[in-house]
């Protein structure tokens, strides 16, 4: 009986997965969406504990598996409420990681199982042939390799996002890769034709070398592409529980994974689209290897510099501003600094708007977050199209600590790593001040024409901090 | 090739819900705004998290004896959990941001 | 209510089949152009004109002193061979017309 | 083995099914998206009858099979390719029925195999216990009550559509149709639960009965709606086909059915949306009863009448001609001489196109399939919101055959059946011309006060006539 309800339970929360991402993707309904979801995930967990049944066998260890869901939820919702708004990509790659490793660890459970059958199950399943052994097999090497190959890949892309990791690359790294790739395939595949009897020896190489291609898949990629490495692993992280799903012929398993490992892969070449790129092109890494020598490339002569007064004047009696948010603004958490100084201005009657372009930052929708949680008003934020109307009527365009979306290389310069990326034409402006601390380059790891351009001057130095002197500046002036 | 749709065969049931899943993961999604790939990046993550029902079993099932089993299935159902509760907890507050910023306009 | 639940388990894999497809047809023509109407309506006809199997099962099923089920199943055969031959040539002659249209533009 | 390859066959051909429904839902990929499911539809039927194989017993009776299938085939052939543009939607109500007087056959033979076991199986189904005969029981009356409601249904569609039939609907009919309904679902489930001895009759008469609700399901409703209504009954087969699969556990007949079931219901609400009408409306029929007497409002005074001489002058010396063409064009088979008198207004330098209004004619769509085969080239086709941005700047409107698309009612009327629908606003433009053949109403059976509006003038007769005439007087003006 108990298990005809939980087979209930795992049907409704099969649909409510599908229902919640669908409501995911629509603006209005995307936070009920993620309710729906964690509802049906919610009834699917304890429908297992408490109604799980298989061939009379019931579930025991209840105080391990409290235990342990209490300290995940306790560790899981204090990690996500305190997390900073701009280190949300590098959480979610954290708990990618995680679901991986649980993958991982549970073909690891279930290897070591099998390895030691004996008594009754052992018999029954060599009287059942060796074809499901082998079926069996097969699935506990795919969750095994995909859940390592996602869990350290997310560890990795987690250490670039929070600047523990630098990019990291060595000559001939792809042809080691596809090396690596196909050792562990030969290895597993030796291992489910022939069942060796060092099998278990066998098994733990297998799981080590996944665990070291994703360090090698991710390292050589550039930190600036990591929500795209991360939303390609979160598919992997799919799949992996969806091979769950095939071992313990577990339905709610297998149709949250699938949905996911489908869903994710088409939401990566989505991503990919919006920076203008191919998925091969970010994974074998224009911006990681072969581009570092355009990186090179000598500075284009001399800049202008600003002073914080004449910055704090020009804006003072301009009639239009157009603040232009980047990754800095973000690092420097200067968005409530930004919206005073909005304020301020506007206060003195001078129009000032946002131009968000859409890879601005470190993940989709960056700036949007940023600024929504300094209350910036949304219709003061402008989408790339509309600001590249705007701009040839803006006085002064403020650039914080953006770089590559306002690189005019992407229209100009074939050559360049981001040719192609739709910009932000802010030379359309009379004048253009840009915030940054030096002189370095973006993420992109590339030149900036723009900075040595006529209309353009420097005001260097911490975002947050020059914002605070702006603003002190034009309340005086 | 014989023992492909031998096993085909066999596998009917799963392998039809495994294709049409992919095609409603793929259809659902079709046409999100970018400014929500990163929610919902975070959502379809947290909805993974239900490999969390696996290490259930897996602990569930640990003989009282088998250390090894019992101390992986452990670590197996904290993960598990992180994955999902960490997971919805920050889409929501993401999407949280969203919707703030919606009021205010 | 117990037996509802016990006809869900049993026939769990039919039952996901049958939901997912659901979301499949829902999403697969979710922005059809009111033009494109009238063929999708034709199409979706030949398709469900997949009744003819069962029609053939029948027939091929049939003992041959069963007059009865050799002339109805008989007649399944004709009807629904014409849905899907029908269906189809119908569905291509419309959308010939379109594309001649897009080709003179 | 073969049994092997044949569930392959099947996971392809559904795969085929779902591409094709999605490539037909494109206008690029419409045409290919056909074929593709047609391949798939093909490869599943060869696949069945050759390989077919349920333990150990395989399919005879070729002979029989193949002739149905050449009769079919060739019959279909024929009148698919016979018939006129215009009467497709015809086509496709009769085909539709087809499908489900053969899901209907299916159930009957197989509910008389039921009630004639004997031998093996017929023991092995008693021993089965009553719940499985239970389940297949429902499982063919669901199929023969949908399987007949869609036939009958389908060919009072056809009726109507090709003017055999008239509307027809008594008083009460609304609660005779939920009555019929809950007898038949009444008797449906006393045969299930009780199965009694005289089980074969109580099925007959359920037949008959699903029969009778399918006619008088669809009488009432008006010709115009007839295109919803095939869609919905076009869904209704799609389930019964479903219902054909779960008897034989036959996965491609389950998935192509409930495809269709489920795209066909999303279609027949996104027809009706199109036509700014709910569902329940159509089928409650606010066209069909209740709004009888709306037809009967009195004529709005006195309409003016154009000579055909004077028309032409009017045409030739104008410099912009907008020609609305509705259901009269389709009916006169006009087209021909529609695009005529086009190219020779088009010589004298007049600048002419076609206003396109999206439920003109009986099925959407209807006048680009009618103007395309007239070669009529497609950059003159304006869709609505376009034509009513240029009717202010066009000199004459030449309405040929429309009405309810023009109808101001719509607009201005909210008692008026069709209050809400957009329409063409041809009141913009200098002149309108309107042809048809009387004073008589459109399919939604209103009048139309546009034609006793001061810039209106009539122009009686056949449109292919009118046309043709109108095409000589031009010649010699
Ligand atoms: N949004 C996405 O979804 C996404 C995803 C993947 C990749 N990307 C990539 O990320 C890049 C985003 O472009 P972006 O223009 O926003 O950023 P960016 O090109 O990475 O430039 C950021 C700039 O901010 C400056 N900066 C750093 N810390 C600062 C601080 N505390 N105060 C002031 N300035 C500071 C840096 O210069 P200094 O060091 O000199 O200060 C740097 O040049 C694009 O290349 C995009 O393709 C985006
Ligand atoms: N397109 C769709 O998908 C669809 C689907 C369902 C319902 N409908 C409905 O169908 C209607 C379509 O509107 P419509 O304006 O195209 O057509 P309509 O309102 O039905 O009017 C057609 C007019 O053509 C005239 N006519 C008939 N035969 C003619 C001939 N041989 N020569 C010249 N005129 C002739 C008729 O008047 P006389 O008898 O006086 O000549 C009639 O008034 C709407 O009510 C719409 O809602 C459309």
């Amino acid at each position: 009986m108990e298990i005809n309800i939980l087979s209930f339970i795992y049907l409704l929360a099969s649909v409510t997965f599908i229902v919640g991402l669908k409501m995911l993707s629509h603006p209005t309904t995307a936070r009920k969406g993620n309710a729906v979801a964690a509802a049906g995930m919610t009834i699917a967990i304890f429908g297992t504990i408490f109604l799980y049944n298989d061939q009379g066998e019931t579930l025991g260890n209840y105080g391990w598996i409290f235990g342990g869901l209490a300290i995940g939820t306790i560790l899981g919702t204090l990690s996500a409420k305190r997390v900073k708004m701009t280190a949300m990509p590098e959480m979610v790659s954290l708990f990618n990681g995680m679901g991986g490793a649980c993958a991982a660890l549970i073909s690891i459970v279930e290897f070591d199982h099998l390895m030691h059958l004996d008594g009754m199950s052992g018999l029954l399943m060599v009287l059942a042939g060796s074809a499901a052994v082998q079926g069996f097999l097969l699935i506990i090497l795919l969750g095994l390799i995909i859940g390592s190959v996602s869990f350290a890949g997310s560890m990795v892309a987690w250490g670039k996002l929070n600047g523990s990791l630098r990019d990291f690359s060595f000559r001939g790294q792809q042809a080691f890769n596809i090396g690596l790739l196909l050792l562990i395939l030969g290895l597993a595949t030796y291992l489910i034709v022939a069942l060796p009897s060092n099998a278990l020896l066998l098994f733990y190489i297998i799981f080590g070398l996944s665990i070291l291609y994703g360090i090698f898949f991710v390292f050589p990629i550039g930190g600036a592409d990591m929500p795209v490495v991360i939303s390609l692993l979160n598919s992997f992280t799919g799949v992996a529980a969806a091979c769950g799903g095939f071992l313990y012929d577990n339905k709610v398993m297998l149709t949250g994974g699938i949905l996911v490992g489908a869903a994710g892969t088409l939401l990566t070449i989505l991503m990919c689209k919006a920076m203008n790129r191919s998925l091969t092109n970010v994974l074998i890494g224009a911006f990681g290897g072969n581009t570092a020598t355009a990186s090179a490339g000598p500075s284009q002569g001399a800049y202008k510099e600003i002073s914080l007064s004449d910055a704090a004047v020009v804006m003072s009696y301009a009639n239009k501003v157009m603040i232009v948010p980047g990754y800095g603004l973000a690092v420097a958490q200067a968005q409530h600094a930004c919206h005073e100084l909005e304020k301020i201005l506007s206060a003195k009657g001078v129009e000032v708007s946002y131009a968000i372009h859409p890879v601005a930052g470190r993940m989709p929708g960056h700036m949007n977050v940023l600024l929504a949680e300094a209350d910036v008003s949304y219709e003061k934020l402008l989408e790339m199209e509309q600001a590249n109307e705007e701009f040839s009527t803006t006085d002064v365009v403020l650039i914080l600590g953006a770089n590559d979306v306002v690189n005019p290389a992407a229209k100009s310069d074939p050559a360049s790593p981001i040719y192609g990326m739709p910009i932000l034409d802010v030379e359309l402006a009379k004048h253009v001040i840009v915030n940054k601390r030096s002189m370095k380059p973006g993420y992109a790891g590339i030149e900036n024409d723009l900075f040595f351009r006529p209309k353009t001057s420097m005001l260097f130095g911490d975002a947050k901090k020059v914002l605070q002197d702006l603003i002190s500046e034009v309340k005086n002036s | 090739m014989s023992s492909v749709f031998n096993w085909i065969h066999e596998h009917q049931a799963m392998i039809y819900i495994v294709v049409l899943m992919i095609f409603v993961g793929i259809e659902v999604i079709g046409s999100v705004p970018s400014v929500l790939h990163t929610p919902l990046m975070s959502g379809a993550n947290a909805i993974h998290g239900v490999v969390i029902i696996g290490a259930i079993i897996v602990m569930g099932k640990a003989e009282t004896d088998n250390y090894l089993a019992l101390a992986l299935g452990f670590l197996a159902v904290v993960l598990g959990t992180l994955n999902v509760v960490g997971g919805f907890v920050v889409t929501d507050r993401m999407l949280e941001m969203f919707s703030k910023k919606k009021k205010s306009s």
